[in-house]
């Protein structure tokens, strides 16, 4: 009946929004998947925990309201900082362990979600939590038919400028090079004095503060609980995966990710939208494992 | 300048080379001559800190070495031409060049004038994606950005490898000029025993990753050649 | 190097056995038809941890997608049961569809009406479903991350199919056949010890006849392409056609235990298709040793026994000591507890344990 | 069952050893022993999540579970005997309530057992339940259309919520709804009791749509909305969906006084989650609320919020249902006793039995007084509707005039009608443990 039952007849302003409201999907799986596809993109870990890091993203943003009073707006840099602490802290006693061993990370992460899961509600408890948005950004924005929530655009604004942060770093600093070149050539670029264990460090850091973000950023979305990580730890990997681990390329999926889903849920129901996405995500890696883009990327 | 006592390295669990013994003079030219697959790039690579183990002693200068990563390596003055260059293809010449002045003590970020005054294809080519150069202005690269590094001991694998003759003779004369004009020290591997000889001071010939024989140049002679080198 | 009695086969058929064996005592010592129906739970994971590790331990295919083969089996067997219950003439519809709008019986139940074509079909459908869904990946080469990526994304697909398609399946709520399953005339109590012994039945032929396979000309093919599968290729074996046959295996493996699942349970729903389930099966396999079947057994006993038994105060942390034990073991032992169990046996019996150990890895148990 | 073990001993000689021993023959001695015993205590058991999302809510039923044993041995128990609770944790996991509740019927051996907040998690205990004869009260709100002997639900029942509600938002909003709910039976089944009531007072249903559980993402479903312009919305969302849906409600620069929400879930705790301001405005119907100004609930309000179980800071509908599980236990428990006379002999079943027509007054019930129907073994109630106010309380605006009855078959009339014995079809069977 979920199928039969409500078929939306199509309608082409409503369709026009949900076209619309595809891109802001997208920019919440890219902002929840950048983090990821720096990660993996750089190190070949598969970090199952990136999840959970959103959702300290989510917390810390919490404990910076809720205890030190510090608005929102500066909550992002201060969680960003402090999930990168953190990442950095992971990835000295875990990740360092296991280069070379992807299956590895993507079981010990698992099982490092488990500890942060449980962690988080030993510390909070189980009631959910909830992070204020300030109220100057309850606007709606409306070009004729198309409509979207202030914090909405604030989302894909604040997705946007980490995206071309990150690209600024990667391309246009002396620290980009280096990290594109223990991309390319781990080898080679600590033959140049390049400390490839420390670049690794830093790129899980920069990733895992993004991810941190994320978290703050979804916050104003839903409901802060310990497990709200699990639920975009799937739809981040097949943006990544799909992307092909590139930065573009996990763009580009997100936006095509997200816009397929809209437009499915659109016309039938928002689980009905998440089957036909994975199976076609499968088929599609099938075909194409490399993902989307695959411009020299050296795969471990 | 470089000294290796005893050194046995290995992949993984295997032993690859076996109990090597080098001393190498400041401002001097080794050749490492061999038949393919003997260790020579390995010897490269284990001087580099490429290896998974090292068992012996590697100094440089007198500081030991044994033990350091790569790029501490590469800081302490190791400049690392590898075979087939292994270039950064999606990187520009520009920034080829800069992950050299990475290992510099000082002033980094900045490329050294010497890189593109040997080379000024290099320099007409800054913005260009290092996909798009040829094999030799590849090698020429990849020299230029091994000099970023500042080196003292400049490691050559097979520099000459794969160029056509008028650039291999341009390089043999870059590689005369680093050598005897401005007094770095060379380590390479050469399949041209004419270069070899011409070019420097000592060799050493491996086989299956030992060492089995080593001189001057002058002692380079046909008959050596024959003995170790024939097939 | 013949000396460690871990790496002798005797022994090791002896240690099944004998695993086996106590298994099948249980229900003459203890009188607890809780305790009975508890381990015949433990029994059905310990078939998961064996598929995971017959796929991963030695086919070096890491899958998260386990679940799906024991889901879609928990799903049939349920469909069976709950038709079992219904009456053909005077309620041929089972309850959750007719609030579902369905007035007659979905074609997709009729089968089920006869029991042995439903525990066929139980069976038979995840099975060939693996064979399909490996062949799609395992001919395009997809390896390593991409086979857990893929089987991730297939497993959150067939979940979000059985939540959605309530008025097949009863979606979230999951169906709740009312009375025990029945086979033969003869209805099997869930606590009952026939229920525990066909569960262990299950898990020893199952197991044991895994171990024949891998100790097979088989088997060898199998690990050789997990330690490197070009090398193989080379030699002229077609190894997609390996893969997928030892990837269908672990699916049937699983399957069985979707099947006996529900029949001590009496309930399925789209929680059998939950992430958590099929990284749960991998962690309980890598626990007890991958390379090992019986390591697996023993993770999935250890893991589960701990996690029902600690005391109460522990329960608060177990999923911290969970995780904690899991990195432990990716970091530290990678051939699980069994590799414990392998080097000690070595310092006893056999030469110095870290020459045995690393051979070890090749030759798995 | 000869059968089954001649075929087993072919498969398996690891089996045949077992079988050969005499002790699987044995009848399980443990049914002969009595529920409880005169010298020691009742035990009830309590099985909710602590842990997991579920604890959200979970984790204040098991609270006031125990808030509500305190309070009933303190008063000097039940026929004398002081109430020992045990506590599993369920970890929101339907795998784990099937296991426990084997374990408490078979081995910690409760005479009942409260617990349950998601319809799963029911119908995983439910086969148990009904095998072993056990009474299981499931203390929320549920779809209906269950008909076992085995279960006592004292939560409002799908047709009990919206007779009231529909009527009242028609009247006060408008025709045009628009249903949102998570993607299970008991929004649907809600949804389509709905229907029913706002057929006859003409109103409109544009369109109707579902998320998954803890799904969070409502931009595509807030563009249809804006699409169709309803009059109101309304809700059966659960959990962290339902607190998204009305955070983004507010982002989305919708308003509760032009197009409120009318829920039959967002209480209390729900509005504590997602902040009052996000809450404001909107309409719940429940048969209690917090705000609710009787003696009685001021009592227990003040009571238990004071007691080492208040933590959670208030109290809600879910909550109050579980209380009053409780207390309908202690009330079936001693009318068995006063029927059979002997303690020892009392078994689940007898309770169950006892508890048709067992009310529970002003002087107890915090939502006033309740009783249990004797046929469908639901709850008798009165439904109240409340408008949440900007301090996170409900402000109560109606109370139904008078009690209304459960009737899990409603919109199914043709199935038949559920009796004490079993579902009575129309052709005259009498179905039992319809699930």
């Amino acid at each position: 009946m979920s199928v039969t039952d409500f078929w939306t007849p199509f309608e082409l302003n409503s369709f026009l929004n949900a076209l619309f409201i595809g891109l802001s999907i997208a920019s919440i799986w890219l902002i929840a998947a950048v983090g990821l596809t720096i990660i993996y993109g750089t190190m070949g870990v598969i970090n199952m925990a990136h999840g959970e890091l959103i959702m300290l993203g989510a917390y810390t943003t919490y404990v910076l309201q809720t205890f030190f009073y510090i608005p929102f707006l500066l909550c992002l840099p201060l969680v960003f900082i402090i999930v990168s602490i953190f990442g950095l802290f992971i990835e000295r006693t875990i990740i360092r362990r296991l280069y070379n061993r992807p299956l590895d990370t993507l079981l010990a992460t698992w099982g490092l979600s488990l500890i942060l899961i449980q962690g988080v509600r030993v510390i909070f408890g189980t009631a959910p939590k909830y992070v204020s948005i300030p109220s100057w950004l309850n606007f709606q924005v409306s070009l004729g038919f198309l409509h979207l929530p202030g914090f909405r655009l604030f989302i894909i604004l604040a997705t946007a400028a980490l995206i071309f942060a990150t690209w600024y770093i990667a391309y246009r600093t002396t620290w980009g090079i280096r990290v594109r070149a223990v991309m390319a050539d781990p080898d080679m670029a600590s033959s140049f004095g390049i400390d490839s264990n420390r670049i690794y460090s830093i790129t899980f850091a920069y990733g895992a503060g993004l991810a941190g973000v994320a978290g703050a950023l979804f916050g104003g979305l839903k409901t802060l609980l310990p497990d709200m990580g699990s639920g975009y730890i799937v739809e981040a990997f097949l943006v990544v995966v799909v992307g092909g681990t590139q930065l573009l390329g996990s763009i580009f999926s997100s936006i095509i990710l997200g816009e397929l889903a809209s437009i499915f849920s659109y016309f039938t129901n928002d689980t009905f939208a998440r089957f036909v996405l994975f199976t076609l995500i499968v088929i599609f890696l099938r075909f194409r494992p490399q993902g989307l883009i695959t411009e020299g990327m050296k795969r471990r | 300048m470089l000294r290796l006592v005893d050194v046995t390295s290995y992949y993984g669990k295997t032993p690859i080379l076996h109990g090597i013994n080098i001393d190498l003079k400041k401002g001097e030219c080794l050749c490492v001559i061999g038949r393919n697959g003997v260790g020579k790039t390995t010897l490269m690579q284990t001087v580099m800190g490429l290896t998974t183990r090292i068992d012996g002693k590697i100094s440089i200068d007198g500081e030991e070495m044994t033990q350091r990563s790569t790029a501490e390596r590469a800081i302490a003055g190791l400049g690392y031409v590898p075979q087939g260059r292994r270039i950064f293809g999606k990187f520009t010449v520009r920034e080829n060049i800069l992950l050299g002045t990475f290992a510099r003590q000082g002033i980094k970020a900045q490329i050294p004038e010497i890189c593109l005054e040997l080379f000024p294809y290099l320099r007409e080519n800054l913005d260009k994606k290092a996909a798009f150069l040829s094999g030799g202005q590849l090698q020429q690269l990849a020299i230029a950005r091994a000099l970023a590094t500042d080196p003292k001991i400049l490691l050559l694998d097979e520099p000459t490898e794969g160029i056509q003759p008028n650039i291999v003779e341009d390089i043999y004369h870059t590689l005369v000029r680093l050598n005897k004009n401005i007094g770095i020290t060379l380590v390479l591997t050469e399949q041209h025993i004419k270069i070899a000889k011409s070019l420097s001071d000592k060799f050493i010939i491996m086989d299956t990753g030992r060492l089995v024989h080593s001189g001057t140049s002058e002692e380079l002679t046909d008959d050596v050649v024959n003995t170790y080198l024939s097939i | 190097m013949s000396a460690n009695i871990y790496h002798n086969r005797k022994a090791q058929w002896l240690a099944y056995i004998g695993l086996f064996c106590l298994l099948a005592l249980v229900p003459a010592l203890f009188d607890s038809p809780f305790l009975l129906n508890q381990l015949a739970r433990y029994a059905v994971f310990a078939m998961l941890a064996v598929s995971v590790s017959l796929v991963w331990g030695y086919g070096g295919i890491l899958s998260l997608g386990q679940g799906i083969a024991f889901g879609l089996a928990a799903y049939g067997m349920g469909m069976t049961m709950q038709m079992q219950f219904q009456d053909p003439v005077s309620d041929p519809v089972p309850s959750f569809m007719l609030t579902n709008d369905l007035s007659t019986l979905p074609l997709l139940w009729e089968p089920f009406w006869s029991t042995p074509i439903g525990l066929a079909l139980t069976i038979a459908v995840p099975t060939i479903f693996f064979i399909g869904f490996g062949a799609m990946m395992f001919q395009a080469r997809v390896a390593g991350v991409f086979v857990a990526i893929m089987t991730l994304a297939m497993l959150a697909a067939w979940y979000a199919m059985a939540y959605d398609m309530q008025p097949f399946t009863s979606g979230f709520n999951g169906i709740s056949p009312p009375m025990p399953f029945e086979f033969a005339g003869v209805s099997i109590d869930p606590y009952s010890p026939t229920a525990y012994l066909i569960c262990v039945g299950f898990l020893a032929a199952l197991t044991l006849s895994a171990k024949l396979l891998m100790q097979s000309k088989f088997g060898l093919i199998v690990q050789a392409i997990r330690d490197d599968p070009e090398r193989v290729r080379f030699l002229g074996y077609n190894v997609a056609y390996y893969q997928v046959i030892v990837f269908a295996i672990s699916g049937f493996i699983a399957a069985c235990g979707g099947l006996c699942w529900v029949m001590v349970v009496q309930y399925v729903s789209p929680t059998s298709l939950e992430l958590t389930l099929s990284v749960s099966a991998v962690i309980w396999a890598a626990v007890g040793g991958r390379l090992s079947l019986l390591g697996a057994i023993l993770g999935a006993y250890l893991v589960n026994g701990l996690q029902s038994y600690m005391g109460d105060e522990l329960q608060d942390v177990w999923m911290i000591v969970l995780g904690s034990i899991f990195i432990g073991v990716v970091l530290f032992l990678p051939r699980g507890l069994v590799g414990l169990i392998e080097d000690a046996l070595g310092y006893f019996t056999g030469k110095s344990e870290t020459e045995t150990s690393g051979v070890a890895i090749e030759r798995a148990v | 069952m000869t059968i089954t073990r001649r075929s087993l001993i072919k498969r398996s000689s690891a089996l045949a050893l077992a079988l050969s021993t005499p002790a699987i023959f044995r009848p399980s001695s443990a049914r002969a022993q009595p529920w409880i015993s005169k010298n020691g205590t009742i035990k009830l058991g309590v099985l909710f999540s602590q842990s997991g999302p579920l604890a959200v809510v979970e984790n204040d039923s098991t609270q006031v579970v125990l808030f509500a044993i305190d309070e009933i041995n303190a008063n000097g128990g039940v026929a004398g005997m002081q109430v020992e609770p045990v506590v599993i944790d369920a970890k929101s996991d339907v795998k784990v309530y099937s296991e426990k509740i084997s374990q408490l019927i078979l081995s910690d051996r409760v005479i009942s057992t409260i617990g349950g907040y998601t319809s799963a998690s029911r119908r995983a205990v439910a086969p148990f339940v009904m095998a072993r004869d056990h009474l299981f009260y499931y203390p929320t709100c549920y779809e209906g259309r269950e008909c076992t002997q085995n279960v006592i639900c004292t939560g409002p029942l799908a047709n009990q919520h919206s007779q009231d509600l529909i009527p009242f938002m028609v009247q006060n909003f408008g025709k045009r709804v628009y249903f949102v709910g998570s993607n299970y039976i008991w929004p649907k089944e809600s949804n389509k009791v709905a229907r029913v009531w706002l057929e006859k007072v003409g109103g409109e249903v544009l369109g109707e749509d579902y998320v998954p559980i803890g799904g969070s993402e409502f931009a595509p479903i807030f563009n249809k909305i804006r699409q169709a312009n309803p009059d109101f919305i309304f809700s059966t969302l659960i959990g962290d969906s339902d607190v998204a849906m009305h955070k983004q409600f507010l982002s989305e620069g919708f308003k509760a006084d032009k197009m409120p929400i009318a829920s039959l879930t967002t209480g209390e705790i729900e509005v504590r989650a997602m902040g009052a301001e996000a809450g404001a405005g909107h309409f719940l119907s429940a048969p209690y609320f917090q705000a609710l100004d009787t003696p009685t609930n001021n009592r227990f309000v003040e009571k238990y919020l004071g007691s080492k179980y208040g933590g959670g800071g208030v109290t809600h509908y879910n909550m109050e249902e579980t209380y009053l599980a409780v207390y309908f236990w202690k009330a079936g428990l001693e009318k068995a006793l006063a029927q059979t006379g002997d303690i020892e002999a009392i078994t689940p079943r007898m309770i169950r039995d006892a508890s048709g027509g067992v009310t529970i007054g002003d002087e107890i019930s915090p939502e006033g007084k309740v009783w249990i129907d004797p046929d469908n073994f639901n709850m008798w109630l009165r439904p109240k509707i409340g408008q949440c106010q900007g301090d996170g309380q409900f402000k109560i605006i109606k109370v139904a005039d008078q009690h209304v009855g459960p009737n899990p078959f409603e919109i199914y009339p043709d199935r038949g009608v559920c009796k004490a014995d079993g579902l009575h079809t129309p052709a005259g069977a009498i179905q039992k443990g319809v699930l």
